[in-house]
């Protein structure tokens, strides 16, 4: 049960416009991106409940709801939405302000998802392009999970699907320079 | 011939070479130069601003300095998702200069931004810089007999803010360009649904169920073929292909072309260097159709008393 | 030299307790222009107001200050007053001691009266500089006019002719009956369309006091209420409506087939036409565009076999014009395109149609003799998809506003649906159920419970084909998800928009409209028929949307407003109105451009008495000034004045002090 | 800048073709270096016409008064007498069709003392606007300056400037020779001499002087051209522009209206409105 | 202690005039008809107190103020003036507080350049609703109005002696 009455303030609903340049008070519950999104049915809050938990200020709930991370970015949701609300722009911010103030989703498909991006962050840093197949085996060990996909990946190496090797930027170290000095903007920001 | 600023994009290198080898190929037949922006780097993919807003930028944004040394107003991309990030990030820089001027200047050393090139995807360079005309006219082997379906996915159409390109909707420029090969475009209702994108790795079941939908609705569509104008999407839609079969329980059997391959066989060029092999659906069965034309259904002539009996009746 | 009278009111003990009224007599009394001062109970009063009276005609009083409340509250009272007595009753002025003093200063008395000495003083300086001010009267020309023949015209133009007033109704199709004569059934009480709305038509035609003037449209119209003069264009029909009998020979034979508008275009009519078999006027009429003697200038086939000679090829445009007294505006409403929902395959789809498209297919006069019919194929479909707020609600591709009827006509398809193709299944698609009205919610509860309709809170995201079935996926919020409706035939209820052309009819009328394209009304509780032009009034969806029962009240309400404005010879208006010294006035015509209402105009006088020379100035039309002072304050040679507030008066007041 | 020749030239053709009934131009003083207005009725003066960078009054002026009242008057325009004329056709006192329009590019006119006028450095249009043929080289639309006294004195605060003001207000004379001057003030009896005004400010005094110029600047405010006809005329040499150029400025910078007179059938500022102008003055 | 207080109120434009003892402004308020003046009634007949300074002069429309009547009011009675209107879109006369609006900030912003306090003249929305925002209105212009002090404004009294 949720009880209202007891916040002074929607600060959910203020940080999560203010990030996102949305107004999610906009949101009259149509149910149009639900049907659209195509992971809505993995999600367990789907897009039109999310903006009315922020809309009752539910902070716990919405920051550890997997539907941020399952969301794509496909934007078609925004495309279809009568009120022309940016929705994925709403789902990165608290996905953004979640990972500032440490709310942590464990269940084993967000940390798969969140491991993903790292991963793939990780492999930019030290090449600067992406490097599929150390991508995939990284993946496999960090989420333990050594034989997924195994089936996979000999006819992807055999097609040449999947590179061995991979060309490195050159100037590699203006990439890591720019990781660095971007985590100290995004510091700078909040 | 003209120039144009090209960004490869790191599948060009790994799942998407064909579309690399191919995008090359045509362009040069039609009188393109490509010239690529000099040591580019990733554009940061879904991860970059799944995880820091500041590095989502900042990634694109080192190749848009890089991209406006080279001296043309334009700048093609194959690949949907740098298309996508690439594009996003030029909006949001113009509409906002003080931000660009802070991430350009604490982050990016390579130069000043200034926002002078403006950004395509490679199926919007060939729509409406090229030209159906000028397609239609290096057309040597015509691909009438094939039936396919245009998969255009959810990046390079959507959201119409930034991408100002087609409807967002139903799309018809890869359609209208696989007719001018002299193919038939099928009437495909699930052209931008999305295919699940990176969840391949991270959430591959996510991928089989969208996947074969998509997948059925081709079918279903009547189609030998899909075409596609992203690398994401080719490698989910068939590398996939096999497990949404098992997942769904039917058999799709539908090779995943891009429109460049097809471009490429349309105009002539040899067809070992169109690399079919690296797809891993067989592409031979749908390629035999190329030249079976079926009959028209034959119109029954009527009289002219019949037709306006019928409008009568109507 | 000004003799002026001041009458200070106690009201009981509202400003008796508060203001020292014995002092506030004592202090005007030496001013010098006072004759008479005194103070009383209740000034209002039969005996305070007798003692104003005498007052007047014993000191020969030339304007009398009555302090006591808001001038907004007794104004009329003591104005009637001074009446009595002989005086003009604009010579009052009231000084409102009690609003203004006692009643908002109570805890400090002295204040209270020197401040209400200064508003009794202010209001003595002011009586100085009024004026004598009759009322004005302007004739008023008693004929009506009413633009467009729907529900809305109809009723307003039959209740005003009852009331034995000429009425013109010009009407822009050939025949009258709007979007009313479409329809099959109306909600909530399923009673037919046609067998309402014909016997009124028919009345129209043959009543006494109504020109119907169908094919026709409104060019200008020029003047000020009571004083319209409208010119009409009648178009060219090519028939001649005195004599042809309407026998329909001429239609019968007719080679060349046209999209029926009256049928959404699912038929075909023929180039000369009667919109539908129970036009009124029942007289075909040419479409010049299509007709092939008027666009090839060969065929001539309806004039052959017209036994009448009435068909006439070189029939022209005629302009005529009308003297009129009000206006009522009926021109009702369009229905949106939906053609921006791309994802639910508009256009692509065949089998996707509108509301107004069903409507004429379960329309036992309609196209498909009262059966639904999937456009595709011709067969009678099982599953029906309705899809709500297509267009309404929707900022993003249609308009914000809801469309007001879409939630009852729906309900009454499913309806209609279940009456005539047994075993069939309605699926609606809704956001919220509107059903405000009378019988409205049972009559929902008659679709969801007898009909077994199903309702899905959500808006469809998607159309798909498969097979010959259309797809349509939304979500169910109720159970919160996702549902695929596998549908023979989907029913868009498309939005009710304003018609394309309403903003060049407002511009033309000189009456203002909102973003959308709705004409404004005057005030939007107060006055709801009234639009800020005085004389013209709004019935129907030319202001808003409505259903039948609402544009029926509407219409009646606009007739009673045009009785009660022709129910004298003359039209009787506040005197507190601006006016030209033409004397000062230089021409610059700015004064033209602040007015609110248009009231100002220029004419072309002598530059001096019996000069040929002619120079320009600005001329106010009494019936239309309204008196609110726009054109007074930019007036910058001093030449207009408002009477009652005149430069002098206001000046006097602030000095005074 | 020196269109003489040209005038001369132009002028004679027109009387020659019977284009106009009388011309207005400048003639040199004859006692100095000056120039003043002259309206010329024949062919035979138009040796008498000059026009340079002394060519400093509006001629426009002349078109409120009788001696031109329907004739087929020709005249000199530079940009800023353009202007007041594109106000002056707007607001219906002149015909366009009895008008000969010699427009100036004007380079911008020097004072008395051959410095060149404030106003002119901060010219925004020094081109004529409306002209039926124009003689020099167009300049580029300039770009909005503040004037700098009224800079000056708006960094100043109150007292001061209330100090300022009430010098001038003094040394008012209340001629009307500014009013006779402006080519915006046509009034058939202008509201400063009519009975309900002067009730209280008849006198020649400080009171009045204020009311009628306060009154004077709040009917030119959005129509005033920067021409300072006014200021010339003025016989205590009183800084007339300042009110008027600190009216321009609050309206443009709060109401985005252009200046006065730049398009035709524009009335300015006060005779028109947007639901964008400003509403944070009002409670 | 009160009188001395009021000895040393100065005029905020020429500090050389000292307000008399116990000196109260005067405050001219200038009304739109069915608006703001209704809404005074209804400050009334509510009973709110507000400070006794203010003098109401009825209008038809704040489009009928000519700023001419600012400056003749502060020249001869007023130490303050006050204008009040319906709010921007409720005007009786649908168009005319537009107009007003922006003769009013012209004629504060002109006033305020030759000397005088932007705060001498005032203005405020309030609707025939607003009974309570009157009483502000008023208190918060007359507490302004004091705190400048008397006005001078070129009063004809002081130059025509």
């Amino acid at each position: 049960m949720i009880t209202l009455g007891l916040q002074e303030k929607n600060t959910l609903l203020a940080e999560v416009n203010k990030r996102s340049g949305a107004n999610v008070l906009e949101c009259y519950q149509c149910g149009k991106c639900v049907s659209t999104c195509p992971v809505s049915q993995y999600m367990d809050f789907p897009p039109r409940e999310i903006m009315q938990l922020i809309k009752l200020g539910q902070k716990e709930t919405v920051y550890m709801a997997n539907s941020t991370w399952f969301c794509l970015t496909c934007s078609a949701c925004s495309g279809r939405c009568p009120r022309q609300i940016e929705i994925p722009a709403v789902m990165e911010a608290i996905r953004h302000i979640a990972i500032e103030e440490n709310y942590v989703n464990n269940t084993k498909k967000v940390k798969s998802i969140r491991k993903f991006h790292n991963i793939f962050l990780d492999m930019i840093k030290l090449y600067g392009r992406s490097y599929e197949l150390r991508l995939m085996a990284e993946h496999n060990i960090r989420t333990r999970d050594l034989f997924k996909d195994m089936n996979l990946a000999p006819v992807a190496l055999l097609k040449g699907k999947i590179p061995l090797l991979v060309k490195p930027v050159k100037s590699i170290k203006a990439i890591r320079r720019m990781f660095k000095l971007a985590d100290k903007l995004e510091k700078k920001h909040q | 011939m003209k120039k144009l600023t090209y960004f490869p994009g790191c599948s060009a290198h790994g799942t998407s070479e064909e579309f690399e080898k191919t995008v090359r190929m045509v362009m040069q037949r039609l009188g393109v130069q490509l010239e690529d922006i000099p040591d580019w780097n990733c554009c940061g993919a879904t991860s970059a601003h799944t995880m820091s807003e500041s590095l989502a930028y900042a990634l694109p944004l080192r190749n848009l300095v890089l991209a406006e040394k080279l001296d043309n107003t334009t700048m093609a991309i194959p690949c949907a998702s740098c298309y996508q990030r690439m594009k996003v990030t030029k909006i949001h820089m113009d509409e906002n200069p003080e931000l660009a001027k802070e991430i350009n200047s604490t982050i990016i050393e390579e130069g000043t931004y200034q926002g002078k090139v403006a950004i395509k995807s490679m199926l919007q360079y060939c729509y409406e810089d090229v030209g159906l005309e000028a397609i239609k006219a290096q057309v040597t082997k015509s691909l009438a007999g094939m039936k396919l379906a245009c998969y255009y996915g959810c990046l390079l159409t959507r959201p119409k803010a930034v991408t100002q390109f087609d409807s967002p909707e139903y799309p018809m420029s890869m359609d209208h360009i696989v007719e001018a090969l002299g193919a038939k475009a099928t009437d495909f209702d699930y052209k931008t649904e999305c295919c699940g994108a990176s969840f391949s790795i991270s959430n591959s079941e996510v991928v089989l169920t969208l996947t074969s939908k998509i997948l059925e609705m081709a079918k279903e569509s009547g189609a030998h073929a899909i075409v596609v104008a992203c690398p994401l999407c080719q490698s989910n839609l068939d590398m996939r292909q096999p497990g949404a079969e098992k997942h769904s329980g039917k058999k799709f059997d539908l090779p995943i072309f891009y429109f460049t391959q097809l471009m490429a066989l349309a105009f002539g060029m040899p067809e070992k260097d169109l690399m079919f092999n690296k797809n891993i659906i067989p592409v031979e069965k749908a390629l035999a159709n190329i030249g079976k034309i079926e009959p028209e259904p034959e119109k029954s002539k009527k009289t002219k008393k019949a037709v306006e009996a019928e409008s009568e009746v109507a | 030299m000004a003799r002026v009278g001041v009458f200070v009111c106690f009201c009981g003990a509202n400003i008796a307790d508060f203001v020292d009224v014995n002092q506030v007599v004592e202090e005007v009394k030496r001013i010098k222009e006072v004759k008479f001062a005194t103070n009383y109970k209740y000034m209002c009063s039969d005996p305070g107001q007798q003692q104003i009276r005498d007052a007047i005609i014993q000191y020969r009083l030339t304007s009398v200050v009555v302090a006591a409340c808001s001038p907004r509250m007794h104004e009329k009272t003591f104005r009637k007053a001074l009446f009595d007595a002989g005086m003009n009753p604009y010579l009052l002025e009231i000084a409102n001691i009690r609003e203004h003093s006692s009643w908002v200063h109570q805890k400090d008395k002295k204040a209270a009266t020197e401040k209400a000495i200064d508003l009794v003083r202010m209001a003595v300086a002011k009586s100085i500089a009024n004026e004598q001010l009759h009322e004005i009267s302007v004739p008023v020309t008693k004929r009506a006019l009413v633009i467009g023949g729907g529900i809305a015209g109809i009723q307003a133009a039959l209740d005003i002719a009852d009331a034995r007033i000429p009425v013109v109704l010009v009407e822009k199709s050939p025949s009258i009956g709007g979007k009313m004569a479409q329809l099959d059934e109306t909600f909530p009480t399923l009673d037919c369309s046609q067998c309402i709305l014909t016997p009124k038509m028919v009345d129209v035609a043959s009543h006494p006091y109504i020109e119907l003037i169908p094919y026709a449209e409104v060019l200008e119209l020029e003047g000020f209420v009571g004083n319209y003069k409208a010119k009409i264009k009648k178009k060219a029909s090519y028939v001649n409506f005195k004599t042809c009998t309407g026998c329909g020979a001429c239609w019968q034979k007719c080679p060349v087939k046209v999209p029926n508008e009256y049928n959404m275009g699912i038929d075909k009519r023929k180039a000369i036409y009667t919109p539908f078999p129970q036009a009124v006027p029942n007289k075909p009429v040419i479409d010049a565009e299509h007709c092939n003697m008027l666009t090839k200038g060969k065929c001539g086939i309806c004039a052959k076999v017209c036994e009448k000679g009435s068909i006439d090829y070189k029939m022209q445009d005629e302009i005529i014009e009308r003297e009129i007294g009000a206006v009522v505006v009926a021109t009702g409403y369009s229905l949106w395109d939906p053609k921006p929902y791309e994802e639910y395959g508009v256009g692509r789809f065949k089998d996707i149609i509108t509301s107004l498209e069903f409507e004429r297919m379960v329309s036992a006069n309609g196209p498909t003799g009262g059966v639904p019919i999937r456009p595709s194929d011709g067969q009678v479909p099982k599953n029906v998809v309705f899809i709500k707020c297509i267009g309404s609600r929707d900022e993003a591709k249609g308009i914000e506003y809801c469309s007001k009827i879409c939630c009852m006509y729906t309900t009454k398809h499913t309806i209609l649906l279940h009456h005539k193709v047994p075993g069939s299944h309605s699926y609606v698609f809704y956001m919220d159920i509107r059903a405000a009205g009378k019988g409205y919610e049972e009559f929902v509860k008659k679709a969801q419970v007898d009909t077994a309709a199903t309702y899905l809170r959500g808006r469809v995201s998607k159309i798909y084909k498969k097979g010959d079935k259309l797809i349509v996926r939304g979500e169910d919020a109720q159970i919160g998800q996702v549902v695929e409706v596998v549908a023979d035939l989907v029913v868009l209820a498309t939005a009710v928009i304003p018609n394309k052309d309403n903003p060049d009819l407002a511009r033309l009328l000189g009456v203002s409209y909102d973003k959308y394209g709705y004409m404004s009304e005057a005030h939007p509780k107060l006055r709801p028929v009234e639009t800020a032009k005085a004389g013209i009034f709004l019935a129907g969806c030319t202001q808003a949307p409505k259903d039948i029962p609402d544009t029926v009240a509407q219409a009646s309400a606009c007739a009673a407003k045009v009785c009660g404005l022709f129910s004298g010879d003359t039209m009787k208006k506040d005197p507190m109105i601006s006016s030209v010294n033409n004397e000062f006035c230089s021409g610059c015509q700015n004064c033209v451009k602040v007015c609110p209402y248009g009231a100002i105009v220029t004419e072309e006088i002598p530059m001096s008495r019996g000069s040929k020379e002619m120079r320009t100035v600005a001329k106010i039309n009494e019936g239309v000034c309204q008196g609110c002072g726009s054109c007074v304050a930019v007036c910058r040679s001093m030449a207009i004045s408002l009477a009652g507030f005149s430069d002098p008066q206001i000046i006097n007041e602030i000095v005074s002090i | 800048m020196d269109y003489t020749k040209q005038i001369q030239e132009i002028v004679a053709k027109l009387f020659a073709e019977d284009k106009i009934d009388v011309f207005a131009g400048y003639r040199m003083t004859g006692f100095d270096e000056n120039q003043v207005p002259v309206l010329i009725q024949s062919s035979g003066e138009v040796s008498r016409l000059v026009f340079n960078d002394k060519s400093v009054f509006n001629l426009c002026n002349y078109l409120k008064y009788d001696h031109t009242r329907n004739k087929r008057v020709g005249l000199v325009v530079k940009g800023c007498d353009s202007r007041s004329l594109n106000l002056l056709l707007t607001e219906g006192q002149v015909k366009r069709e009895r008008l000969y329009i010699v427009g100036i590019a004007c380079d911008g006119v020097v004072d008395e003392q051959g410095n060149k006028m404030q106003n002119c450095e901060e010219c925004m249009f020094p081109d004529a606007l409306v002209y039926d043929e124009l003689l020099g080289t167009q300049h580029p639309e300039g770009k909005y300056k503040v004037n700098s006294d009224i800079k000056e004195l708006a960094s100043k605060g109150l007292v001061e400037r209330r100090a300022y003001f009430e010098e001038i207000f003094e040394s008012c004379i209340r001629c009307n020779a500014c009013r006779h001057s402006c080519p915006l003030c046509y009034c058939t009896k202008c509201c400063i001499d009519q009975e309900t005004s002067k009730l209280y400010n008849g006198a020649n005094n400080t009171s009045s002087a204020f009311h009628a110029l306060m009154t004077w600047s709040l009917h030119l405010a959005g129509r005033c051209v920067d021409c300072r006809n006014c200021e010339k005329a003025c016989p205590s040499h009183l800084p007339l522009h300042l009110l008027h150029k600190w009216n321009e400025r609050v309206i443009y910078e709060n109401f985005q209206e252009h200046l006065s007179g730049v398009k035709e059938g524009d009335r300015g500022a006060f005779y028109k409105y947007s639901l964008q102008d400003p509403d944070d003055f009002i409670m | 202690m009160e009188a001395v207080a009021n000895n040393q109120l100065v005029s905020i434009e020429k500090p050389e005039i000292v307000a008399p003892p116990n000196w109260e402004p005067v405050i001219i308020g200038i009304l739109c008809n069915w608006c703001s003046y209704a809404g005074s009634d209804l400050t009334g007949t509510s009973r709110i107190q507000y400070p006794p300074n203010i003098r109401i002069i009825r209008v038809p429309c704040s489009s009928r103020v000519d700023p001419w009547f600012l400056i003749k009011s502060l020249q001869t009675t007023a130490d303050g003036v006050l204008v009040s209107g319906c709010h921007p879109g409720d005007c009786h006369y649908i168009t005319g507080n537009y107009f007003a609006r922006r003769r009013f900030l012209v004629t504060k912003k002109l006033l305020s350049f030759v000397g005088f306090h932007e705060d001498r003249v005032q203005f405020s929305w309030v609707s025939a609703a607003e009974g309570p925002k009157f009483a502000k209105v008023v208190a918060k212009v007359t507490e302004d109005i004091k705190k400048l002090g008397p006005l001078h404004l070129y009063k004809k009294e002081n130059f025509d002696k």
